[in-house]
């Protein structure tokens, strides 16, 4: 029942120990930047380490690196300290890890508050960390909590406009999803039988189906998981606190928000909803697929119509997020046996994305100091005055449009391979989108980087190098994966196989 | 292994000078930055010779043994990226190699001076190499990989000068309109996964475009039929809207005029001799499943000759003389996507060599004209023979070759395509043959009648003031739309511009006729090589449909018949325009007389006013995203806010009334509550 | 028996009447008195029921302890007093109070209550009694208990008894509760330094 | 006299203090009502000693004679609080009219929302 | 009485022996600052003799069991687990009210040694109340408890502090008046004031077709809700508390709101469970839906308040409705399709831990307010604005408390919710779970509305607040009992299912 190699324990909670040590020990501006930028940084070593070093090999256990020991012991609440990575939860540790360093990076600029601001940012990451490690439903229920406070502070302290509006909508939106999750966890667990939070347990065929019957039915257990993570996802109609959010909140924040916090969304759909209830997610997966062709085409139109930078951003997280539902409804297939293709697609979706997203905000923000607008009319050829910003935003652009050679178009491609198989008409509806994204991708970068430069962006300079690190970092990554995507696709399916290996024996 | 590493070469040597320039050059060397250029010279110098050799092994039938990397890996199917080199991969290597590197020892004067130099090979390096990636790749993703590749390049490339909004948005333009043929495409893929299983039962792997050849030959001839029917055709069709968007085929083609933004051998190496060819080169490449199906090559056929015809008649009334050139384009685009629908596969690709030569030639002319009088309108021209005579005759070269004067390049391919045409395969009903030749030759008489036009305008008469006055009459202070940055001057365009347009020149006179002889075999080359020699690899790859796989013999009535509607068109042109140029800038139009119908022209059919202002802007956009957005504002947040108002105005609204601070009432409410509670317990 | 209902509808119209105007009534100090015949009418029930120890206590703690605390509460506060003046929900107090009256009337006529038997009734009585009263023989024998042992229970039967025995607990309780009241009082009326 | 005429007696009392507690504006008189309930409780009280046989009763009446005076011993606790309760009261009425100049319940309203 | 009756009541007698020597020590002693500390000193005293009862109470469920001759005690006291579990509960909040009130009380003049006095008394009758299991020890030990808080209510002198104590005291005297009408009714029907007695006679058949068996003890059992209803602050006995909460001295509330509550749940839990457990299938019902008004009309109220006293009046109503859905859990059967009731899982010990986890999150509110309140002399949730800045260890302290009231995780009340609505969900109230936990989100809105003033809105002023000592400890003592129930509650965990087998007798 014990066991203790600490390696992701120490990972999760690292950056706690930082946020600590720089409320009490770290003073002056300059340390605590350059600390909390150590610390994440000593993150992403060791979250690249967990990555690097998770053992690919047939014979390795499903989950590496493994803490456990007993944490509410005893009959009523049989819970544990159980974290461990597979191979759907190392890429996305490994993502945290990236866009915690480059938040961090984001944040160089912040002046007010910098104490608290840097105390919060850390404990968000141990946050999500903590999210896609664990493996005892209640400790994930703790993380999932866990991340409201810091975002909102993030966003109600150091966002824009109407910051504290958008930061209430945020906590209200995602503690009502969580409601849900919670009444599901404890319905789960005190079905007869089950009595545990374990969920590599509870993944196992059957293991809901106590002997002496269910207290919720299966499909009410799916769906209470289901709204939780759709709200965080967001899927459409559970989004709109996402916009606001994200338009208020601060680059460092909507970096984190829109790069792993999301993610959260997909990883509880893939691990639990997917991982616990494979005969409902099949049963129910033309609803994924409705609600993410919904998602993917509603987002893309309505961030059509968007003049905020940010905003644009955020419908069109709403339009990408659609695809991992939509990757998930894959499962629906009705002839034939049932491939990885989707539920891949919709893992590496959650991967790319992440770091899509994160260098869109990381340019967008770097746009909004130095120009003081994100008003796409105010806008116009900055590519001539902040031409690595331009280049970065490109690059963003482009692998959000789904261009090839960046990592968007893989996740895409693998998500419409799949889902084709189950739903094609819907599918093919939902490939529409490509134009649609390729519509406000391109009209964003004319209007806002293109065009003939102002005179009032005459003075604006191009990214620092501090300010360029994490533009450069994110936008190796989204090459890299680009073209040579094996390198996470062959892990997010050894992660996924035992699940599609369970919906097709029992499909 | 060598020989593979050596195609493999061609497609790198591109790519390493893009990486070299991106993050090496321009960085750090950008005060070198005629570097760049060089570097990109050097490695398409040996990329063309490579490519001939491939062209050479190919010739001897050497089989180039082709190693692939699995690039994706899911479901049971594995995407290798590999080499697929046959005729059509060859020709196609030597064609895009070889106009590249023109292009780009033109760029070296053309674009001289210029603040973005580096940024301008380093695109055109990425061009190159995604061109190439199309051509030789084996794999249909590999190929929608650089399918898409190729579409940035042009978007990069067209919106080169990116603080001018008419280019950013052009490039704006052009990737989304060819996105729209894009999903198509993407379909198909999707669809060919959906089949993977029938695929793999067979041994077949569902992206390797050979297999997809052997899985679409129907089981009446013996095939496997695993494409077929229904599928077989939305596969085609989707295959084929991609291609059309490319290649601008109706209804996709506004893109391609505007395209022009971009700089002058930009449009001369993409937006004429090789990405557009690309739709027709993806339809090539797909032809033995094409052809499986009757209604797809029909499809094919129509849209082609439309095309043809279409955009030749918007040709006729252009006064930008690059947007001349692009519908024209457009138009020999359709023909050669005729070609291909009625069967007429190897002229079609012989016409995509031949076009690629005259028509480089004679958008790199259209860019030595303007850089000497730094407009792009004929009407600010004329005169220009005089001063420029090399180019003068190099322009009338390949304006004679695109009307299809014998015995230039164009006649020779554009009159095997007539007669392909008329001929026909028995794959397609021959009403559409009838109808295709009908509108083909209908455009061949345009074609005469807009070159002429341009020649006339640009180089006849007296000069009318270029740039300058073209700015002054727009009321402007003299902002230069000057492609190049030395200014302009009215005087021949120097060496590194001349000699590549020089060598073009030479391949538009005698290209056409040496690669495929018509009636001999000259000099060792056997007639109708070229033709013969891409079906022979066609010949390769599918089973026998009972259709005749060879080049048509010579037909003299045919090529009497389109030479005498050429002529007719060039005389037409020459009788209207004669006397217009004597006259000044503001002469009216002589076409104008047709009233309407110019108008009509003019205003591009209404198509892109159609597709912007009504389909786009005011259906879509502000109707149907408009209210889409309003709603997504006001009636969810509206429903939360709602919530929230109820909430917060709760206290105020009920608890004040109750909560009033008499205590007593406190006490009642008490009293009342546990008497409620008994009259609850009393009536259940 | 028959005085004893004469004597129980009298104390009724009379307790009622009186608290009746307790409330009732405009003059506070007149209702103070009221207030008085209320418990005083009480304590003649409680001679009634046979617990004459609790009426001696109902006439010294509330007769004469509560009741004039009162009366000089009234009269300490007469400068700001404008008469005993309903105020604004005195329907619904009606009302209310007609509703727990019927509830209360309605639960003690329907409840089966466990009547003590016919037979014990005058022991009962005759224990009830005996808080204030010498047990004498002749009582005991004349409700039926013959037995030494028997009438040795009854006599240890009393009230004090129970008070230091089954009811220590509350009884020391309410001498604490006592104590922290009168503590609470004296801290809220005595006067302040400044 | 039965344990019900009892019982209707108290119960009327009790109303009638409930109605001083809740309509009279006087703090004083609202005391006094409560007194009145909690006498109304006594009542009844007492006479539930008087009439119902306690537990144990039927069975055996002189070992558990002790139990008939319950009620009884409940009532001199509830005069014993009730003392508290007015002392007490009577205090806070005394700190209330120092400090605000006013023994009227309506008035008192300071606290409310 | 023995000896061994003094033993078992030795907590209690203690505990109002400390009470009654301060009061004495403020006569003789010159410097009130050595108040507290004796006070707290002297909570040494039940504490270490309730621990050595726990101590002997390895094998027993009662200390008063199988003593030789019969205790005199039996019958009104039953000092088990329970009631020990009770005894730490109450000492606990005793002593960090009477921590974080010693500045707060240097405002009095005089008196301090009664106002130490008073909330010693008061919570003597909360340790009391625990134990109790007999109507009159339980109603002497309920207005033990109630009286000295109305007093202290008043103790201000204020004209607010003294409409609070009026107001507490007259709608705790009403209805203490209706509670023992009820209990009346219970007595004279059951003829026993002992729960054991009642639970006998409860158990017997009663009339057909009425509630409870018969109609005495349909309202005589209903009459006592209402009493503990008002202590409990359930709807709708609740109506006094906002006002009270916003006059009183703010230790008194804060004392009031978890010790106070905390001890009327005990005596709720061991009347329902002893006294009524055979009907606890009509009455289960009942809790169930004064625990969804309360919930719901404590949270929708606080949304808008203005005075942060007031706001957590509110909420402590609301937090009432979570813990009677952790009473009305206690009870399975309506799920199961029984006829008979019988014990759930889960039940009272939810709603032990809950109690505890509450008062650790509530007085972390409370003593930050108190503090803060003391510097500001104001309660407006306004007047926080910029808290961060004035005392970032304040706004902290009070930001982890009210998160610890939304229910986030780490905090205890996450686990506490957790394990109500688990409790609940096992009994088949699955509907009052997702409404619990609806509720928790809408509290959300109006406590993290408190956190972002304190964070968001500029300062009026900047000077630092300072922060007493004695407030932080209390706050540090308070709060790392709130993190580590929330984060390590299994030692909690147990003690509470302990406690709880005691009720089931």
């Amino acid at each position: 029942m014990t066991e203790f190699s600490g390696l992701l324990t120490a990972t999760v909670f690292l950056p706690t120990a930082g946020a600590l040590a720089i409320l009490l020990f770290v003073g002056g501006d300059r340390n605590i930047r350059w600390f909390a930028a150590a610390v994440a940084l000593a993150d992403l070593v060791l979250s690249l380490w967990l990555f690097a070093t998770f053992d690919r090999a047939d014979s390795a256990g499903r989950f590496q690196f493994i803490d456990r020991f007993p944490w509410i012991p005893g009959e009523t609440l049989n819970a544990s300290y159980f974290l461990g990575v597979d191979g759907l939860s190392a890429p996305l540790v490994a993502l945290t890890g990236l866009l915690g360093l480059c938040a961090v990076f984001a944040s160089w600029h912040i002046t007010h508050r910098i104490k608290e601001y840097f105390f919060w940012l850390l404990l968000l990451q141990t946050a999500v960390m903590g999210v896609f490690t664990s493996l005892d439903l209640l400790l994930f229920f703790l993380f999932w909590e866990l991340e409201l406070v810091p975002m909102f502070m993030l966003i109600a302290i150091w966002g824009t406009g109407r910051k504290e509006y958008s930061a209430m909508k945020f906590l209200i939106f995602t503690f009502l999803g969580s409601a849900f999750m919670l009444v599901a966890i404890v319905a789960v667990y005190l079905t007869p039988g089950v009595g545990t939070f374990d969920m590599t347990l509870l993944s196992t065929p059957g293991a809901m189906l106590g002997p002496a019957g269910l207290l919720l039915p299966l499909g009410a257990l799916f769906w209470l998981f289901l709204v939780a993570f759709a709200v965080k996802l967001p899927t459409w109609p559970l989004h709109t606190w996402l916009p606001d959010a994200h338009t208020d909140a601060p680059t460092a924040a909507s970096v984190m928000l829109a790069g792993v916090l999301l993610k959260m969304g997909g990883y509880g759909i893939l691990r639990i909803n997917v991982g616990m209830f494979p005969g409902q997610t099949e049963k129910f997966a033309w609803v994924l697929v409705v609600l993410g062709v919904i998602s993917v085409l509603y987002g893309a139109v309505v961030t059509l119509r968007q003049t905020d930078l940010k905003r644009l951003i955020a419908f069109s997280s709403v339009s990408h997020m659609g695809l991992v539902m939509l990757g998930v409804g894959s499962v629906g297939v009705s002839q034939g046996a049932l491939t990885i293709t989707g539920l891949s697609g919709a893992a590496m979706q959650l991967f790319t994305h992440g770091t899509i997203t994160g260098l869109l905000f990381l340019s967008v923000g770097l746009v909004y100091e130095k120009a003081h607008t994100r008003y796409i009319p105010d806008l116009g050829g900055l590519a001539g005055r902040m031409p690595l910003v331009a280049i970065a935003f490109l690059i963003a652009g482009l692998a959000s449009l789904g261009l090839p050679g960046l990592s968007g178009f893989v996740s895409e491609l693998l998500v419409f391979l799949g889902a084709f198989r189950a739903y094609p008409l819907m599918t093919a509806l939902a490939v529409l989108s490509i134009i649609l994204a390729a519509g406000y991708v391109l009209w964003m970068i004319e209007r806002s980087f293109f065009g003939q430069s102002r005179e009032r962006f005459a003075e604006i300079t191009d990214a620092s190098p501090v300010e360029a690190a994490p533009l450069v970092l994110l936008a190796v990554t989204i090459v890299g994966i680009g073209v040579y995507p094996s390198l996470l696709t062959d892990l997010f399916e050894i992660g996924l196989e035992p699940m599609v290996a369970i919906l097709n024996g029992g499909g | 292994m060598l020989d593979q590493l050596q195609v493999w070469a061609i497609f790198f040597l591109p790519l390493a000078s893009f990486v070299l320039i991106a993050l090496v050059v321009r960085p750090f060397l950008n005060h070198f930055s005629r570097i760049s250029g060089l570097l990109l010279i050097a490695a398409l110098a040996v990329a063309f010779l490579l490519s001939v050799q491939a062209l050479v092994w190919t010739i001897q039938d050497k089989e180039i043994v082709s190693q692939s990397w699995t690039w994706l890996e899911f479901g049971g199917v594995s995407v290798d990226m590999g080499l697929l080199v046959d005729p059509l991969t060859a020709i196609m290597l030597v064609v895009v190699t070889g106009v590249s590197l023109l292009v780009q020892v033109y760029s070296l004067g053309y674009m001289h001076g210029d603040p973005g130099f580096s940024r301008y090979f380093a695109f055109m390096a990425l061009f190159t190499a995604s061109m190439l990636g199309i051509v030789l790749a084996s794999n249909i993703i590999q190929l929608y990989i650089f399918w898409e590749l190729v579409g940035l390049s042009s978007y990069l490339l067209i919106g080169f000068w990116h603080d001018r909004p008419t280019a950013a948005a052009a490039a704006k333009k052009a990737f989304l309109v060819t996105r729209i043929g894009d999903v198509g495409f993407l379909i198909a893929i999707l669809y060919l996964f959906f089949q993977a299983d029938e695929f793999a039962a067979q041994g077949l792997n569902a992206f390797y475009i050979p297999d997809i050849w052997i899985a679409a030959q129907p089981l009446a001839v013996g095939g496997l039929g695993i494409l077929g029917g229904a599928g077989l055709l939305w596969f085609s069709l989707g295959v084929f809207a991609g291609a059309a968007g490319k290649s601008g085929q109706f209804p996709l083609h506004t893109w391609l005029p505007d395209a022009m933004e971009g700089p002058t051998p930009v449009s001369a190496l993409i937006h004429a001799a090789t990405m557009v060819a690309a739709g027709v080169f993806l339809v090539a490449r797909f032809y033995p499943v094409f052809q499986a199906s009757a209604e797809a090559m029909t499809v094919v056929a129509s849209i082609g000759a439309f095309t043809a015809l279409m955009a030749a008649t918007m040709g006729l009334v252009m006064n930008d003389i690059k947007r001349v050139m692009a519908y024209s384009t457009i138009s020999q685009l359709g023909y050669m996507m005729a070609a291909l629908g009625v069967g007429a596969y190897g002229a079609a690709i012989f016409h995509l060599f031949t076009h690629a030569a005259f028509k480089a030639l004679l958008f790199l002319g259209a860019g030595s004209v303007n850089h000497a009088t730094g407009t792009f309108d004929m009407r600010y021209m004329g005169g220009l023979r005089r001063v420029m005579p090399a180019t003068y005759w190099l322009v009338v070269i390949a304006g004679m070759s695109l009307a299809g004067i014998i015995p230039l390049g164009g006649f020779w391919s554009k009159d095997e395509i007539l007669t392909g045409a008329w001929n026909g395969t028995g794959l397609i009903g021959p009403w559409v043959n009838q109808a295709v030749v009908a509108a083909l030759l209908a455009a061949a008489l345009l074609t005469g009648f807009y070159t002429l036009r341009m020649i006339i305008m640009t180089f006849h008469g007296e000069f009318r003031g270029g740039g300058d006055k073209e700015s002054a009459d727009r009321g402007e202070p003299a902002a230069p739309v000057s492609d190049d940055h030395g200014g302009p001057h009215l005087g021949e365009s120097p060496k590194e511009m001349l000699a590549p347009m020089f060598v073009l020149g030479v391949a538009s006179v005698v290209a056409g006729f040496l690669v495929n002889p018509q009636w001999i075999d000259l000099i060792g080359i056997p007639k109708h090589w070229i033709t013969e020699f891409l079906l022979g690899g066609l010949e390769h790859n599918l089973l026998p449909l009972g259709v005749e796989l060879h080049a048509p013999d010579f037909s003299p009535m045919m090529a009497l018949a389109s030479t005498a509607i050429a002529l007719a068109g060039l005389g037409l042109a020459w009788l209207l325009y004669r006397s217009w140029t004597k006259q000044g800038v503001d002469q009216k139009e002589p076409l104008r007389m047709a009233g309407p119908v110019h108008r009509l022209l003019s205003e591009k059919y209404y198509m892109d006013a159609l597709y912007e202002g009504a389909v786009v802007r005011r259906f879509f956009y502000r109707g149907f995203a408009g209210t889409l957005d309003w709603l997504d504002r006001n009636l969810v947040d509206g429903v939360v806010d709602l919530f929230g108002w109820i909430f917060r105005n709760f206290g105020p609204l009920v608890l004040s009334r109750i909560q009033t601070g008499q205590v007593q009432t406190y006490g009642a409410v008490v009293v009342l509550g546990g008497l409620a509670i008994l009259v609850g317990f009393l009536l259940t | 028996m028959l005085v004893v209902d004469i004597v129980f509808w009298i104390l009724s119209v009379v307790a009622i009447g009186a608290a009746l105007g307790v409330v009732l009534v405009k003059d506070l100090f007149r209702a103070a008195l009221l207030l008085v015949v209320v418990f005083i009418s009480a304590a003649g029930f409680f001679v009634l029921l046979s617990a004459e120890f609790l009426a001696v206590v109902q006439v010294l703690i509330y007769a004469g302890a509560i009741a004039i605390l009162i009366i000089f509460a009234v009269m300490l506060t007469r400068d700001v007093q404008q008469g005993n003046l309903p105020n604004r929900i005195q329907i619904p107090a009606v009302m209310l109070s007609a509703l727990l009256l019927a509830a209360l009337v309605w639960t003690a006529t329907q409840t089966p209550w466990g009547l003590v038997q016919e037979g014990s009734q005058p022991v009962v009585d005759l224990v009830q009694t005996t808080a204030v009263s010498i047990v004498e023989d002749d009582s005991l024998r004349a409700v039926g208990l013959e037995s030494p042992e028997e009438q040795q229970a009854i006599r240890q039967a009393g009230l004090a008894d129970l008070l230091i025995n089954d009811f220590v607990l509350p009884f020391e309780a309410v001498s604490v509760l006592l104590l922290a009241a009168v503590i609470g009082a004296l801290a809220l009326v005595r006067p302040r330094n400044q | 006299m039965s344990l019900e005429n009892m019982m209707i007696v108290a119960a009327a009392l009790f109303a009638i203090g409930l109605y001083g507690a809740l309509a009279r504006r006087n703090v004083l008189v609202v005391l006094m009502s409560i007194e009145l309930m909690f006498n109304a409780v006594n009542l009844t009280l007492v006479a539930m000693a008087k009439y119902v046989a306690p537990a144990g009763l039927a069975e055996d009446v002189v070992q558990n004679i002790g139990s008939v005076l319950t009620g009884q011993v409940f009532a001199v606790f509830i005069i014993a609080v009730a003392a508290a309760e007015i002392a007490l009261g009577l205090g806070i009425v005394f700190a209330m009219y120092r400090s605000s100049g006013a023994i009227d319940l309506s008035d008192a309203t300071q606290l409310r929302n | 009485m023995s000896l061994h009756d003094l033993y078992v009541i030795s907590p209690y007698a203690g505990m109002a022996a400390v009470a009654i020597l301060i009061i004495l020590l403020d006569l003789v002693v010159p410097r009130k600052g050595l108040l507290p500390v004796a006070a707290v000193a002297g909570l040494l005293a039940p504490l270490i003799l309730s621990l050595v009862q726990l101590n002997d109470l390895v094998d027993g469920t009662d200390l008063l069991a199988d003593v030789v001759p019969a205790s005199v005690l039996v019958g009104t006291l039953s000092v088990d687990r329970f009631a020990l579990f009770f005894n730490f509960l109450v000492l606990a909040a005793t002593a960090l009210v009477i921590i974080s009130s010693t500045d707060y009380v240097k405002r009095m003049q005089q008196f301090r040694g009664e106002y130490y006095g008073l909330i010693l008394f008061s919570a003597t009758g909360m340790m009391l109340l625990a134990a109790a299991t007999e109507l009159i020890t339980i109603y002497i030990s309920l207005e033990l408890t109630t009286l000295p808080l109305a007093a202290l209510a008043a103790l201000l002198m204020t004209a607010r502090s003294t409409e609070a104590g009026m107001k507490f005291l007259i709608v705790g005297a009403l209805s203490s008046a209706v509670m023992l009408y009820g209990m009346a009714l219970v007595f004279g029907f059951t003829g026993s004031t002992t729960l054991e007695g009642i639970a006998a006679s409860v158990a017997a058949p009663g009339q057909q077709n009425v509630p409870f068996g018969s109609y005495a003890v349909l309202v005589g059992l209903v009459l006592i809700l209402v009493g503990f209803g008002f202590k409990i602050s359930s709807v709708p006995f609740q109506m006094w508390v906002p006002d009270v909460y916003e006059g009183a001295p703010t230790p008194v509330v804060a004392f009031l709101s978890v010790a106070s509550k905390a001890a009327a749940f005990a005596i709720l839990l061991r009347v329902l469970f002893t006294g009524f457990f055979d009907v606890s299938l009509e009455w289960a019902g009942l809790i169930a839906i004064l625990a969804a008004a309360s919930m719901t009309v404590g949270n929708l109220a606080a949304i808008g308040q203005s005075n942060i006293k007031r706001l957590l009046g509110y909420s402590t109503i609301a937090q009432a409705g979570y813990i009677l859905v952790g009473v009305a859990a206690g009870i399975t059967g309506a799920a199961s399709g029984l006829d008979l009731p019988e014990y759930a899982d889960i039940g009272p010990n939810s709603v032990l831990f809950y109690l505890a986890s509450y008062t650790a999150a509530n007085l972390t509110v409370f003593i930050a307010v108190i503090a803060v309140g003391n510097h500001l002399g104001s309660d407006r949730i306004d007047d926080y604005a910029g808290l961060v800045r004035r005392s970032p260890f304040l706004a902290g302290a009070l930001t982890l408390g009210l998160v610890a009231l939304i229910g986030v995780p780490p905090t205890s009340l996450f686990i506490a919710k957790l394990y109500i609505f688990t409790a609940a969900v096992d009994s088949g109230l699955a509907w009052l779970a997702i409404l619990g936990v609806i509720n928790s989100v809408v509290s959300a809105y109006y406590y993290a509305k408190i956190i972002r003033i304190m964070f968001l809105q500029p300062a009026a002023y900047q000077e630092a607040i300072p922060i007493p000592a004695t407030s932080g400890l209390a706050l540090s003592l308070s709060g790392v009992a709130l993190l580590w129930i929330g984060i390590a509650p299994g030692y909690l965990l147990k003690m509470a299912e302990v406690a709880s087998v005691a009720l089931a007798g």
